[in-house]
């Protein structure tokens, strides 16, 4: 397997401003703003997926974009295969476009409505001013063959409505693939989805980056899911990674309490097993109000002074393994 | 709230303003001599000096905008041609008669709207319900002023129950308002103009009430409201339709915006002394200062009143009351 | 409900033999389609097309009809006028106080409340649609300012402005539409951009846009046909409205004196009998106006249940 | 009369629709007894929140119990007049809906919502009922001062324990809970089943746990059936069921859920999706794509059978049951019967 970087974030921010009304920006107040992301680094390599786990509102979903160039960073850099990314514009950007793609949360929602199976997959390269239309044709029979939609003739007139929800998944995953992409952010695809097919969606996103060397991006709160299909995992708390390592070393021994906490959080499907629970006080602050030195530190069963103080970074752990605590658990 | 009451009032403010100023272009465009709209030809040519100077018609544009202002806040619309009185003076004598009219049909139509439409959507799909559609739907499809006309034929000149038109007997005075309003040949000439009204405009809100019920008994807080064990009734009421009650709000604006219009056709009809008939008659007789007071009072009423559902809005929605996050 | 949520009773359909495809018109031919079957599902609907039919071919073929003229008097055969006749196998509808037949009165008035109709809803739905989108879309300033411009034009009554914007501008078809289509556009424009609010923030719009397709492509072609049921919703209200607007403007003098229309045959009526018209001066306009009317109000009731899938019958 | 808590007994559930009428719940039974958890597992559309609205019938209006008896302890509530079952709404069987989110209503608050409960079943003053509601807001950890707040100053956790802090309320004997944790982040979700499972053994209350998630049955159950398509496929003891399955449906889906702990293993993926209820296959709903399955499964629907104390299955080939366990956990197991679509 090749070590080539696909996707690099470096210290990437993003703070977006809180509207305010009119009276009070006459008054002067301070303007705010939500730091979705707040600093964050990490690589993705070729044939590799990387996990991105955290409670709803911590900046998974602000991050994914910021990967895919929709929207702009507020600082920090963003280098797809060696090319700074970050600041592209126009063209640039549209030609950019071509080699990410996204599959989303929701596949009821995610298909348009008013849109064939076919329309629906060869739309991207209608954007990309693919012109034969026979060329068209075999790109799409080609995506829906790899998105295992066989034989793919027969899912061209469909309506999104008309086909289950597994198979709408596949639909996406096949317009994801059609403009054959380097890189691709999967945004908890089969949270909506029923169990016994979920495996099906998950091995195939799995068998689609190693087969054709892509660079994934997997954001999900479920870590049991983030496991099975994941190299890497980083877990992001208010807009921060707060650890970040190969997936099995995290979910057998996590050093960041957040992390324990999160693990031991998640129930587990056999009637004898009792987990360790790590409870955490109170619920997530608003990413407005992000508190003083670590941030995780007011919930924190583990809280010293120099937590309330300091922020830590990143540190390494094990060779591969960074954590970002004064005091990583054993 | 007071946020939310504050920026409505400012916005009410703002629109009241273009369209005054609206008022004073369209105005401005009328052909010929500008000079038309506020000057009777058949004015002595002196009187006819001083109103110029008084508009100062003869000066810029912007100038005679500031003074058109200027005038209003003195609440000095001119001369009307006909009346040979001031234009304040004469929508004076006749606000009262149209908003009275205005009013009661209006509150009619919301009472027997929210009222009948609960009604339906609880018996949705009976002959009661589809009964009730076909009704409505084909007053509101009968132009205001043909089934006045009818109305009018029918009880007033056939039958001979009710007065022909006008909202006194001829010769009546009235020496004070009360004695205006609340006497039986007010009442009489009254009942014709206001059911022709609420007829007409009873579609709306009756159908608006019923869909946004019937979409509310769906909602999952209806179904748990069911689940703790309150009576039907208590359901339908305290739950369903005061949450339904919600959009109908919203269309009292439009109602009255829509309502205003009809105003018109049912005053011409009913000679009712009203804004509507007189700015009729004042277009028609090309009487400007008339026709532009008129209708400035009754854009006035509209903006007021799109104002005052907003409020009622709020006070009853405490996603707004209280912010939403 | 449970079993509406997920597709699966659907699939069937997979098995259908399918076809040729259809050009990129496709998401629209389909949503119309669908707009008209949904319709005609509905029984009211159904008769509300089929009126609407009725008129549409009457306002075309009217003058082949019609056996006078509008204007046209009537005189006996000794040279009497045929002032205020009630109906006869001569004058199905009877005449006028000017001798004119009422029944070449109506049907040759169709033609212009069809016109008016037509065109300005025609002309309602594309601005307030095109307002309404663009607003949704960009949202921020141009939206605010959009949606300022709306309030106001929620401010001024309709029918007063209609009547001061022709007493200034002249009387007039062009005019009439014009006064319907400055005030109507409004509440188009606030439903079709409340839509577009919610549509934009769909999965399937961010799809495209990770694509990289541009804004324009985004709203035109694969928002806008999602809207399309709205449009039409209003579309149908908007001819009831213009058809309700043209009658009264007409009724109140300010139509076109040289077109004859429904609204004109009863200012006639009113003008010189006042409340004690014949009835068979007065009826037959008056029941076209409100079947038109209706017919439209009927078709845009059945549009509801698109535009609203709680409404309809399970 | 029988003593126990709730029987079901040949329920059959059926919505009328346009195309005709589907059979949400076709012909189940199960039991339970005072104070127990039973989890009703299965995917969407499955029917297990129409077998749990039938409890306190709230079905929609174009849905109806078509045959069958649901005893509440040892009274048949199916042919209930409307009062009498008001009578037993929330004071006996209180629930906790799909989605609690939107379950509150918008324009009241919270607490009045509360106190409007208590009050349709208890004669006490307002004054009492409000303290009952500041009872109940510390019991679930809410901020009392809060009861007087409008449902959407709230976070989506809380509306939750606002719901449960409203079942409650009256101390019902059973808790209906409809996918309860779905929409919550698994702090929260880790918390709220905590603090649920702590009350109801405090308080003796049964629960029905509706959800597609096994890992939360289980955590909480100690009884549990498993649907599919409008029937019960498996039913008994969680222990039994989990340990020693005895249909390849619930085996499909032990096989298909991933694990947090142990060796990670590969998943499972049952190809194919459930049947269509308007037509429902003739014998057993799941042997399109069992790959297990004989012609026989498609001719004859399976009959419950005991196969061990409190653990019943419906499977025709249950003889095989080794060797399904034995195939079951291998991916290309489920992958092969991919059954040709009929044409």
């Amino acid at each position: 397997m090749s070590n080539h970087i696909v996707l690099e974030m470096r210290n990437v921010k993003k703070y977006f401003p809180v509207r305010m009304g009119l009276l009070k920006s006459l008054v002067g107040a301070q303007a705010q703003y939500i730091k979705a992301v707040d600093g964050i680094s990490f690589t993705i390599q070729e044939g590799k997926v990387m996990g991105l786990a955290g409670e709803s509102g911590c900046g998974k979903t602000s991050t994914a974009m910021l990967t895919l160039r929709m929207i702009p960073p507020t600082e920090g850099e963003i280098y797809y295969r060696g090319k700074r990314i970050s600041d592209y514009e126009g063209s640039r950007l549209q030609e950019f476009r071509r080699s990410a793609q996204m599959v989303f949360q929701d596949p009821y929602e995610s298909l348009n409505p008013r849109y064939t199976v076919f329309d629906t997959v060869a739309e991207p390269l209608l954007i990309h001013k693919f012109r034969d239309r026979h060329e068209r044709e075999a790109r799409v029979t080609r995506a829906l063959e790899q998105a295992e939609l066989r034989p793919p003739q027969r899912f061209f007139e469909v309506f999104p409505h008309e086909l289950s929800g597994g198979q709408r998944q596949r639909v996406a995953v096949a317009r994801a693939l059609v403009l054959e992409p380097r890189f691709l952010v999967a945004d908890e695809p089969v949270s909506m989805l029923d169990i016994s097919i979920r495996a099906g969606i998950l091995n195939l996103l799995k068998r689609l980056t190693v087969d054709m060397g892509l660079a994934g991006l997997y954001i999900s709160h479920d870590l049991s899911l983030i496991r099975h299909i994941c190299d890497t995992t980083a877990i992001m708390y208010l807009g921060k990674i707060v650890e970040i390592g190969p997936t099995e070393s995290i979910i057998i021994s996590p050093r960041h309490p957040y992390s324990c906490a999160l693990l031991a959080a998640v129930p587990v499907p056999d009637p004898e097993y009792t987990r360790n629970r790590l409870e955490v006080k109170g619920e997530i602050p608003s990413s407005l109000d992000i508190p003083e030195g670590c941030r995780f530190h007011p919930r924190c069963p583990f809280a010293q002074r120099i937590c309330r103080e300091n922020e830590p970074s990143l540190m390494e752990v094990t060779s591969d393994q960074q954590v970002a605590c004064y005091f990583p658990r054993e | 709230m007071r946020k939310f009451l504050i920026t409505r009032i400012l916005y009410m403010v703002l629109t009241l303003f273009v369209f005054i100023t609206l008022c004073f272009f369209l105005f401005r465009m009328l052909p010929g001599d500008p000079t038309a709209l506020v000057i009777s030809p058949s004015l002595m040519p002196e009187s006819q000096e001083v109103l110029r100077a008084q508009f100062g018609l003869d000066k810029p544009l912007h100038i005679q905008y500031y003074l058109y202002f200027k005038n209003l806040m003195k609440r000095d619309m001119g001369i009307s041609f006909i009346y040979r009185a001031p234009v304040t003076k004469i929508i004076k004598g006749k606000i009262l008669n149209t908003l009275i009219l205005m009013g009661l049909g209006m509150t009619l139509c919301m009472i027997i709207g929210v009222l009948g439409g609960t009604v339906m959507a609880w018996r949705r799909g009976s002959k009661l319900d589809s009964g009730s559609i076909i009704f409505s739907l084909a007053f509101r499809s009968t132009p205001i002023f043909w089934s006045g006309m009818l109305i009018l034929l029918l009880f007033g000149y056939k039958l001979d129950w009710f007065p022909v038109g006008r909202m006194h007997t001829p010769g009546y005075g009235a020496f004070n308002i009360w004695d205006q309003y609340f006497n039986i040949d007010f009442l009489k000439h009254l009942i014709l103009p206001l059911s022709t009204l609420t007829l007409y405009y009873l579609a709306g809100p009756l159908l608006v009430m019923r869909n946004s019920m019937l979409e509310v008994l769906h909602a999952d807080f209806v179904e748990l409201a069911i689940a703790k064990g309150l009576h039907p009734l208590k359901v339908m009421y305290h739950h369903a339709a005061r949450n339904a009650l919600l959009p109908v709000i919203t269309l009292t604006s439009l109602m009255v915006s829509y309502s205003v219009g009809g105003q018109v056709l049912l005053e011409t009809i009913f000679s009712w002394p009203g804004m509507g008939k007189e700015i009729v008659d004042a277009v028609n007789s090309n009487d400007y200062p008339m026709a532009q007071g008129a209708f400035l009072f009754l854009g006035a009423t509209v903006i007021s009143m799109n104002f005052l559902a907003d409020v009622l809005y709020c006070y009853l929605d405490p996603r707004i009351k209280y912010g939403e996050e | 409900m449970v079993h509406l949520k997920c597709g699966y009773w659907k699939r069937d359909s997979l098995n259908k033999p399918r076809t040729g495809r259809m050009a990129h018109a496709q998401p629209y031919f389909k949503a119309i389609w669908d707009q008209i079957g949904i319709v005609w599902e509905d029984t009211l609907g159904r008769i509300g097309m089929i009126l609407l039919f009725f008129f549409i071919l009457l306002a075309l073929f009217g003058p082949f009809i019609a056996p006078y003229g509008a204007y046209e008097k009537c005189w006996t055969p000794d040279g009497k006028l045929e002032r205020m006749q009630s109906p006869s196998w001569r004058h199905p509808m009877g005449t006028t106080y000017y001798g004119r037949d009422v029944l070449s009165q109506v049907i040759l008035g169709t033609r212009q409340v069809v016109i008016v109709g037509f065109v300005s809803a025609l002309m309602v739905v594309v601005v307030g649609t095109n307002i309404g989108l663009v607003c949704g879309y960009y949202k921020g300033n141009v939206d605010n300012l959009l949606m300022r411009l709306t309030d106001i034009v929620y401010g001024i009554p309709f029918l007063p402005f209609a009547i001061v914007l022709i007493s200034i501008i002249g009387k007039g078809v062009s005019s009439i539409i014009i006064a319907i289509v400055l005030i109507l556009w409004r509440s188009t424009s606030r439903v079709i951009r409340s839509q577009v609010l919610s549509l934009r923030e769909r999965p399937f719009v961010l799809a495209v846009k990770v694509s990289g397709a541009s804004d324009f492509r985004v709203i035109y072609k694969h928002i806008a046909p999602n809207i399309l049921p709205m449009a039409f919703l209003y579309a149908s209200f908007a001819i009831a409205w213009a058809v309700a607007a043209e009658a009264s403007i007409s009724f109140l003098g300010l139509g076109d004196p040289n077109t004859i229309s429904w609204g004109q045959i009863l200012f006639y009526a009113f003008l010189t009998q006042g409340v004690t018209s014949p009835y068979w001066w007065i009826i037959p306009p008056g029941v076209c106006i409100m079947l038109l009317v209706m017919s439209a109000f009927f078709i845009g009731r059945a549009y509801e249940k698109v535009a609203n899938p709680q409404l309809r019958e399970r | 009369m029988s003593s126990e808590f709730l029987r079901i007994e040949d329920l059959v559930i059926q919505y009328k629709t346009r195309e005709g009428f589907i059979r949400a719940v076709d012909d189940i039974s199960f039991s339970m007894e005072e104070g127990e958890n039973l989890g009703l597992v299965g995917e969407s559309g499955c029917g297990k929140t129409t077998a749990a609205k039938a409890v306190m019938k709230i079905l929609p209006a174009n849905g109806e119990i078509a045959c069958g008896r649901i005893l509440f302890r040892g009274r048949d509530i199916v042919p209930m007049g409307p009062k009498e079952m008001r009578h037993l709404r929330w004071r006996k069987i209180a629930m906790i809906p799909q989605s609690a989110m939107n379950s509150l209503d918008p324009v009241h608050r919270v607490g009045d919502q509360i106190v409007e409960a208590i009050k349709a079943h208890r004669t006490i003053s307002t004054k009492q009922a409000k303290m009952r509601v500041q009872e109940l807001f510390d019991i679930v950890g809410l901020d009392t001062n809060r009861i007087n707040d409008y449902p959407h100053q709230f976070s989506g956790g809380m509306k939750q324990r606002v719901i449960i802090a409203m079942a409650l309320a009256l101390d019902p004997s059973l808790i209906i809970a409809d996918e309860l944790t779905t929409a919550l982040d698994v702090l929260v979700q880790d918390r709220i089943l905590m603090q649920l499972n702590e009350l109801q053994h405090k308080l003796n209350m049964a629960m029905i746990v509706i959800t597609h998630d096994i890992s939360v049955v289980a955590e909480t159950c100690s009884r549990v059936a498993i649907m599919y398509a409008g029937k019960i496929l498996e039913y008994g003891d969680l222990t039994k069921v989990f340990k020693n399955p005895c249909n390849p449906y619930t085996l499909g889906l032990l096989s298909a859920f991933p694990s947090i702990v142990g060796k990670k293993r590969e998943l499972i993926s049952i190809s194919g999706f459930p049947p269509n209820l308007l037509h429902p296959p003739m014998g057993c709903r799941f042997w399109e794509r069992c790959p297990f399955s004989t012609e026989r499964c498609a001719q004859e629907s399976p009959p419950m059978v005991k196969v061990a104390q409190d653990h019943f299955t419906a499977c025709l080939e249950i003889h095989r049951i080794e060797e399904m366990r034995s195939l079951a956990t291998r991916p290309e197991t489920w992958r092969t019967r991919l059954k040709p679509l009929k044409g």
